[in-house]
């Protein structure tokens, strides 16, 4: 059965390792901070300017100066610390923060993505998207693998202007974990239940199955 | 020490123009100067340039000058939390300079810096980087952004001191000590003005050489955009 | 949280190598790594790359790896407050490229920001501009300048967290911060060496992320280059 | 007669203007703080990273972690504030500081410096003097008006290696004050009792007396 959005984020927090610093963007990588693997010390960088990100505040407690990049009031935890943009992004771009985990409407087997702009649909911006995928040294994409219209969101190419090129190392979706190489989607995983035949059906790009593919454990 | 006290809002805002470019801080409506746009709503000038990093709702931060069309361009990394701000851009009314966010940031510092331009990854590849020169350094490319130029900068702070000595709170710091440092003029207003000698010089975000003007904010609202919380147990 | 915490200065400089190239904080002898100069001195480690804005004095700071031997070249602003340096510079042992402190600083911040070059003013039409690429900005006439590449980073605190946020003290902050940024190995030692939430997160100069390895320094000298004081009255 | 240092520094405090931030370079720049004039607020900048530096501190009450950029003790004035190199030259190349006074050993007639290197001579290095004078609006150079030997330092072109080329705007020695302008050193006051005469002879580069030239006050 394919995976819920929890379960996705689920999947991609067996990535954590131990020491990681990590930029969750909006919608299912958020909830990644919900299933920190046991015995692994990471730390959430919000590109807003904060480090040592916690939950979500008590009711009552929380601070209208005190938000995540998602404009989310949250808190912050012992050995956090704050900061401005410029230093923010300066964690990013220096490679400093190990993982970015974010959303995205279409990646493409050389690992470019596309999740910012749809031409002819209001534009509301990119965010700190391009500096992110531009710098992360691992890029997991957390999304669907297909659209609402049933189409296939792993492509030979993107169709929508670029985020970044050549960027996204894997991808997790409700059907498979893929890593990207070689110009091709390399299948990893499967959802529990779910065929090799399924993944390849709803994946246009080139996908490479190698041997026996292994269920995901959640 | 060099006292850079005014009187309110009215006196801070002293020679904003028609068509200036204006710095903004704030992220979402986090730290945006609130004072600032109010009295800009006021004095009804327009054909403004604005760089924020967003541009506020219908009814509460640049919304309000985007309500009464005061605003020709906006420089922002992510926009759109509003109706009128699409309807303006639909149809063409607004103009809208889209900039990742961490471009945004540094060309704020440099513009203070004194750095004209500088190397960054962001954007390479993309439509961003379109007509800018690009260029590898260690197999890695990079695309050459530029300082701004701002007539003024309306910067928001939780204390100062007389001699301009800022100190930010929280997440609201995000763009503010960059554009204190970036604009012609900078403008800063503090929920908390104290006389020099209160602020740890040790502890100080943005030193008062950056800034022109500060005053004493009143009636700040600080809206809170998403508020997410989890129940008390 | 991430907890960085090593037992003392040599478990801190494990994997220093002949060869490498270090960044060392301090102005004069303002705020140097004591404890990591020594623990080198006894390593014996040699053909070092030192990226320093000093060179320390004959028998302390930097002058320590001078007398021995340790160090191959000298990337500073400003040198020569000892002698050794002197004759070991003149006899052609020690190379010695001499930057423009400000651009120093700054290419320190580069690397640590991955921002991989820069336009400076500092040194145009000067030798320190010969063979760099220059350009015209606004009339004025700019030195494009490069990050660094440093193995590792050795940076002296006031207080600092076992998470590894910094707060340092005076102008002994200096340097001290931005090569804090770009070591690939930040290796940072205390004063005081704290629990984490004993420092408020508003009032950190430099985030635990940059920082790999943090210790409890001991013995601390901080010696005054230049006493200069007013007399009782 | 002649000026003293100290009259060199006591003629330069007379530009000081309200609310400016300054720069002092080593030497006798560092005695300008001596002779602000009254009712005027300035605030003197160290690049190693302090504003609103103050006197020497009491004895007794010296701080190791308390210098100026000569690496004297100093002490911090109420609305001072402490930062790093990177903020500290930011401040100086955004050209937040609105005056450098430094020493030199060269000034030529086109406004260039030379005060680093002496060819064949032990090099000290330039420290912070090639971010100053390529940043500062004004640079006013504290020198005597010839060397050891007797030579002129006011050049028609520096033999030494250029710290900055055409940054100096005016030029306060012991025998005059003197502004840099369309390529020639423009005499405007005399050192008391120091004829035009006398600058002219300790003056290489080209020299524009135009009219009379009144003495210095101090």
């Amino acid at each position: 059965m394919a995976l819920s959005k929890q379960q996705i984020a689920q999947r991609i927090a067996q990535e954590l390792q131990d020491k990681w610093y990590v930029n969750l963007g909006i919608g299912i990588p958020t909830l990644v901070a919900n299933y920190i693997p046991q015995g692994i010390d990471v730390e959430f960088q919000s590109e807003n300017g904060l480090l040592g990100m916690g939950p979500f505040p008590v009711e009552g407690t929380e601070d209208a100066d005190l938000i995540n990049a998602g404009k989310q009031t949250v808190t912050i935890l012992k050995g956090g610390s704050l900061f401005d943009s410029a230093m923010s992004f300066a964690m990013i771009r220096g490679q400093h923060v190990q993982l970015t985990v974010l959303g995205a409407m279409e990646v493409a087997a050389n690992g470019d993505i596309a999740n910012w702009k749809i031409p002819g649909r209001m534009v509301k911006g990119m965010g700190g998207a391009m500096d992110l995928v531009a710098s992360a040294e691992n890029i997991i994409v957390a999304m669907m693998h297909t659209n609402k219209k049933g189409e296939s969101k792993l492509l030979k190419q993107c169709s929508l202007p670029l985020t970044g090129v050549g960027c996204v190392k894997k991808v997790v979706t409700n059907l498979a974990v893929l890593e990207i190489k070689e110009g091709a989607f390399h299948l990893l995983e499967r959802a529990p239940g779910v065929s090799v035949e399924e993944i390849q059906n709803a994946t246009e790009g080139n996908l490479i199955v190698d041997g026996e593919i292994p269920e995901m454990k959640l | 020490m060099i006292n850079k006290v005014v009187k309110n809002a009215k006196e801070a805002l002293e020679g904003v123009e028609n068509g200036m470019t204006f710095m903004l801080g704030g992220f979402g409506l986090c730290g945006i100067p609130e004072n600032s746009i109010s009295e800009l709503v006021s004095l009804g000038i327009t054909d403004l340039t604005c760089i924020s990093n967003n541009a506020g709702v219908d009814d509460f931060g640049l919304g309000l000058l985007l309500q009464k069309r005061q605003i020709k361009k906006m420089i922002s990394s992510y926009v759109g939390e509003n109706d009128e701000f699409e309807r303006q851009m639909l149809s063409g009314e607004l103009e809208v300079d889209l900039i990742p966010q961490g471009t945004l940031a540094e060309r704020c510092r440099a513009t203070g810096a004194g750095i004209p331009a500088f190397f960054t990854p962001a954007g390479y590849g993309t439509e961003v980087a379109e007509g800018k020169e690009t260029r590898e350094f260690n197999g890695k490319m990079y695309v050459l952004e530029h300082a701004f130029d701002a007539q003024f900068a309306f910067v928001k702070a939780w204390k100062g001191d007389t001699a301009g000595n800022l100190i930010f709170k929280g997440t609201a710091r995000n763009f503010n000590p960059m554009m204190a440092m970036a604009g012609k003029t900078t403008v800063v207003e503090v929920e908390e003005l104290v006389e020099v000698g209160e602020l740890d010089p040790n502890q100080i975000h943005t030193p008062g050489i950056f800034i022109q003007r500060i005053f004493q904010g009143k009636d700040y609202e600080k809206r809170i955009e998403q508020r997410t919380v989890t129940p008390k147990s």
